[in-house]
């Protein structure tokens, strides 16, 4: 299987071979890496590279990864290459810039702006709730409010549409 | 002795307590919100009420409800461990019409040292240095810009009734103070039902110190010695440590005593601390008392073999202090790490969640006060604590290095956690060397952190390829078969080889 | 200091030296056997390397194998844990041939301590009470029944490369001496490779007592006070404590003295042990010396405060002791129990497999020494321990209290455990008293575990029935549909209150 | 559901009902509970009788039950109703008191009898070691071994079956 690794701006292109029970041999950018990796609990993977023993730690949503090894967090996307042109050709994955999400389920506490509202970038739009800490959220970018989801009072999810600024 | 005890509260500290009394052969009693029914405070306990739905307003803050199950239980004292009502005078107040022990200090003691501004301006009465600032709550928004200008920035605003870094603001010019106040007077009113806010002057570079107290009835005292509670983000302490490395014998025997002539001027009963500002120049001022149980402990009893909790249950029973202040010896070090259910990475944002595995580390001068277990959903109302972890070491540089040993073992996953920030303090230059104060993390710490090399990328991405790689094909594996349910395809399959072993 | 240590051993105690070796900053390299290779010891260290298969005389107990690792990573030190390599003096010899450390004492030392038979003869010589019977091997079967008569039933037949209560058998009466024997000699041939075995005059009612000693390339030696370790299943070691109730502060410096003195006999380096049998008048008896680092050493760590292991990784590299005599302080109480694979209401009847889950007992005062993890599939092979809980308290009392607090706090599931057996010992009126000896578990515990009224047996009924008529209508939800795969059966199911929920 | 329980001698009967979410009333011997029970983590239970809490750790293979609850082993066998009343009328269940089985899963070190020998009952017959421990296996019953079904040196399961005295 192919995939293309994004780790900041650089892309890396990424084969994984199976080669034996547990053993793998992953390419990247060309180098082959032997391991052996066994999948210990949960999502904790114990892997010998060479004699190098590792435990690491995979947490991915979608195709977005974030890695811990000994305490240091990898973070980096990993698509398989015939799904990224698939969606490359659709056209998916433009918007979203002007999205405000809730980073964390929670209590929407108060809204700081209204439908229609002029914002700045950075301006603090909703306030959220969660374990009795107060999180303000902002606008990444300067524009109008296009569109509120939520109300006051409302609980809501992780990843929750909150708010749109166009 | 009490044969039974109410605690009226959750998570780790309600675990604690009942770990002390189920030692001392005590009665337990629970009391449990509807997302708390599998909680393992519940379990632990040998009864357990519910006392209503998940918001702590509705549950767990709820006087009449405790009270109400204190009585149907038959528990002689309450346990109130630290947040929810611990430092609430009105429910002291109804505990004592009530007949029913809290285990804290008296109502007079919680209400003098529970607000900040009368806490200060007794101590300052008895001469004790305190940090420039109002002593009366401020009244209007613009007193506390004229206030403000008046101490000259940069200032703090401080919930009168608050703790634990709720309510607390630091502003640093003009521009933010309006919506610092209305930030901190909201959290204040919803953490503490009081939107009242004093002013101090901020003082630049301060360590944070604070001395542990013990008191009974019969008007003896003992300090078991001075935390550091330096590392701090939002203002809320994550990592504590005893001793403190800037604290010389003599220091520490002038704060004990100050600290103790702090407790005595309000015959202060049970355990209580006395927080301090450490400048520069290792001057001190009295920053307030907490009169409850400390999260952070722990640190004192793994240097002084004290256990704080089985104390307060003791002397709340009217028992004398088992020790005296000759007694008390500082061996070693300890130092402890507030794992939270947080994202490090993302300005520390609350991640509740399931915790879909667990592995807490053991070995020698480990301890580890946790409130979760495999499978717990950790719920959105309440503090993300997940566990407070401790290690002890003869001294700091072995503490650090088992701090950093017990780290690595910690394992929860589902919900990401404070884990991998602590083992990147434990291997920071300035925190090993005890170069640090009170703006170490937001200021220092994440810029080194940044210019860090990490070392293991390619291990990291080749072990999650393989994750990709073995998830895709369990996914063709389940698909293949019933979209084209032919022999011809499953044969196909069949032949690649590796393929079914592990599908 | 080395840089690089080689653990050749695996489960609890290699994750220990791992974690000494962490915490010292210094590499390590484990090694495993097919069987092992999500162990945690393969997790926990820097480098891994496959020795071969399951048995351990095709993997952890091959010399040449062992080397060959050492040498192909570069460690310049091995410790050998305990079991093992760790008293085989062909593995010393065989070390030092090829110039790397050994952690632990000379093939001399081994030799001599690791023949209990020499050993006893050495000791004899130096004055030191031993128990009376040979002092050689035995030959033949007619001397074993000769010498057995001579010194009067009951007798005990001891492998002379024995340890851990293996080709260890105690003979009431001469019909059960021949069966006895040939049990013994196989176990040993099996155990040991050596199937020599000697006899002892078997003490009655006698106590086990230990010193823990500390010695140095440079002719220092401490001891670390006693462990008494009486409470014994199959004259195997289950539960240890320190300090001992029967150990007078007399009593416990000549015995400490007399040890030290065993010890520069053989010019002793490391860690060691010397075992004593104490009778009803507190006369003592040396029983035989461990030239390894003990399975209960942390109850020791616990009360001194001392690593032992890292004590034993210093003097290896040629550093003095740390500490003097003087410094050593024997401060509150520590007791460990074994948690073991086992039935202990089926003669402690191993039962590997799979632990399907797992929670870890924390809080104050408990150490947990575990070499599992939850998913962990306990092999066959090996010793069937799962981990060592270790509990501080202030005195006696609290230890106890302490201890079956924390047991009650573990679960493991999926395998049978002694937690429950450990739990029933301190609850025991003769164990909380420290009236017992030896014979304790055998004879009284069992016998009055027997007379014991359970409390409990409405709410185990309850729960297995609720848990059987769940399964059942999972199973019945699931057979349903596909057997009668109509929509009225569907409807039928769906229409009865509560079902589809739980499905 | 009803059940019959089987505690030591005694024979109780056991019916289950569901009332609500996780809330169950249990009939012993026509002497209702009512109880909260939550299965917690893997076979552990936490269970709400009246208001008094338990941890529960019921371990089940077939119809027999060890149940623990602090430290205490309870053993018995619960067996739906229905299906007693069918193995009672079809007769099976009463071989097995002569057949020697492995209690843990072991190695064969030593036959100690052979084929048509006679045996005393409590004699030893068979030596299975595990985790380095020899353990001798007893006969239950005065006989003649009828059958061996495993050789020196085989690795056995729990359970298995090893010889058969008649």
């Amino acid at each position: 299987m192919n995939y293309i690794g994004t780790i900041g701006e650089k892309e890396v292109r990424v084969s994984v071979r199976e080669t034996g029970v547990a053993r793998y041999a992953v390419t990247i950018d060309g180098q082959e890496h032997l391991v052996d990796a066994h999948q210990v609990q949960s999502s904790v993977w114990s892997v010998l590279y060479g004699e190098t023993s590792f435990e690491v730690d995979v947490q991915g949503k979608d195709e977005e990864f974030e890695v811990l090894i000994s305490g240091d967090c990898y973070k980096f996307t990993l698509m398989n290459e015939q799904r990224r042109a698939m969606i490359r050709a659709g056209g998916k994955g433009a918007a979203g810039k002007a999205m405000v999400t809730s980073p964390m389920p929670g209590k929407v506490v108060k809204l700081l702006v209204k439908e229609g509202q002029e914002v700045k970038a950075d301006q603090g739009v909703i306030v959220v709730e969660a374990m009795k800490m107060e999180n303000e959220l902002k606008s990444a970018v300067a524009g109008k409010v296009k569109e509120i989801f939520v109300k006051e009072g409302e609980v809501v999810e992780s990843g929750a549409k909150l708010l749109l600024v166009e | 002795m009490f044969r039974k005890i109410l605690i009226a509260n959750r998570g780790e500290i309600a675990v604690r307590v009942l770990r002390a009394c189920r030692e001392m052969g005590i009665r337990t009693v629970a009391v449990y919100s509807e997302v708390d029914r599998n909680a393992l405070h519940v379990r632990y306990a040998d009864e357990a009420y519910l006392i209503g739905p998940p918001s702590a307003s509705e549950s767990y803050l709820v006087i009449d409800k405790i009270i109400d199950i204190a009585k149907r239980s038959g528990a002689e004292a309450i346990h109130p461990g630290y947040g929810f009502l611990a430092e609430n005078p009105r429910f002291a107040d109804r505990c004592e019409t009530e007949k029913i022990r809290l285990i804290g200090p008296s109502a007079h003691a919680m209400r003098t040292m529970g607000s900040k501004t009368i806490a200060r301006k007794t101590v300052q009465a008895a001469g004790v240095p305190v940090v420039p600032g109002t002593v009366e709550p401020i009244a209007t928004e613009e007193d506390v810009f004229r206030v403000a200008k008046e101490i000259g920035f940069p200032v703090m605003l401080k919930a009168t009734a608050g703790g634990g870094g709720k309510g607390m603001r630091l502003v640093r010019e003009e521009g933010e103070l309006r919506s610092s106040l209305r930030m901190a007077k909201s959290e204040a009113k919803s953490a503490f039902s009081d939107d009242s806010v004093y002013i101090e002057k901020y003082i630049e570079k301060p360590r944070h110190v604070e001395i542990q107290l013990l008191g009974d009835r019969h008007g003896n005292y003992v300090h078991l010695c001075e935390r550091e509670c330096s590392i701090q983000r939002r203002h809320q302490k994550v990592i504590e440590e005893s001793p403190s490395v800037i604290v010389t014998p003599e220091m520490r025997a002038a704060m004990g005593k100050v600290a103790i002539e702090a407790a005595r001027s309000v015959r202060y009963e049970g355990a209580g601390t006395c927080e301090f500002l450490v400048d520069a120049k290792r001057n001190y001022y009295f920053l307030e008392m907490n009169t409850r149980l400390q999260v952070e402990h722990p640190v004192t009893e793994m240097v002084t073999g004290i256990d704080i909790v089985k104390e307060q249950i003791r002397v709340a029973a009217g028992e004398k202090l088992s020790i005296r202040q000759e007694d008390v010896r500082q061996i070693g070090h300890a130092i402890e790490c507030r794992v939270y259910a947080e994202d490090p990475d993302r300005n520390f944002i609350p991640c509740p969640g399931l915790v879909t595995s667990l592995r807490t580390p053991g070995g020698p001068g480990v301890r580890d006060d946790s409130g979760v277990f495999e499978g717990f959903e950790i719920p959105i109302y309440y503090d993300p604590i997940i566990s407070k972890l401790v290690a002890w070491g003869k001294d700091r540089t072995e503490a650090i290095a088992r701090m950093k040993r017990a780290l690595t073992e910690y394992v929860v996953t589902g919900v990401k956690t404070t884990i991998p920030f602590h083992i990147r303090v434990m291997n920071n230059r300035h925190f090993i060397e005890g170069n640090f104060d009170t703006n170490f993390i937001d200021k220092v710490f994440f810029k080194e952190e940044e210019e860090r090399q990490l070392e293991n990328e390619d291990v990291a991405l080749i072990t999650a390829a393989i994750q990709v790689f073995l998830e895709e094909r369990k996914r063709a594996m389940a698909q293949k078969p019933a979209e084209s349910a032919g022999p011809v395809s499953m044969w196909k399959y069949s032949t690649r080889p590796g393929i079914r072993k592990l599908g």
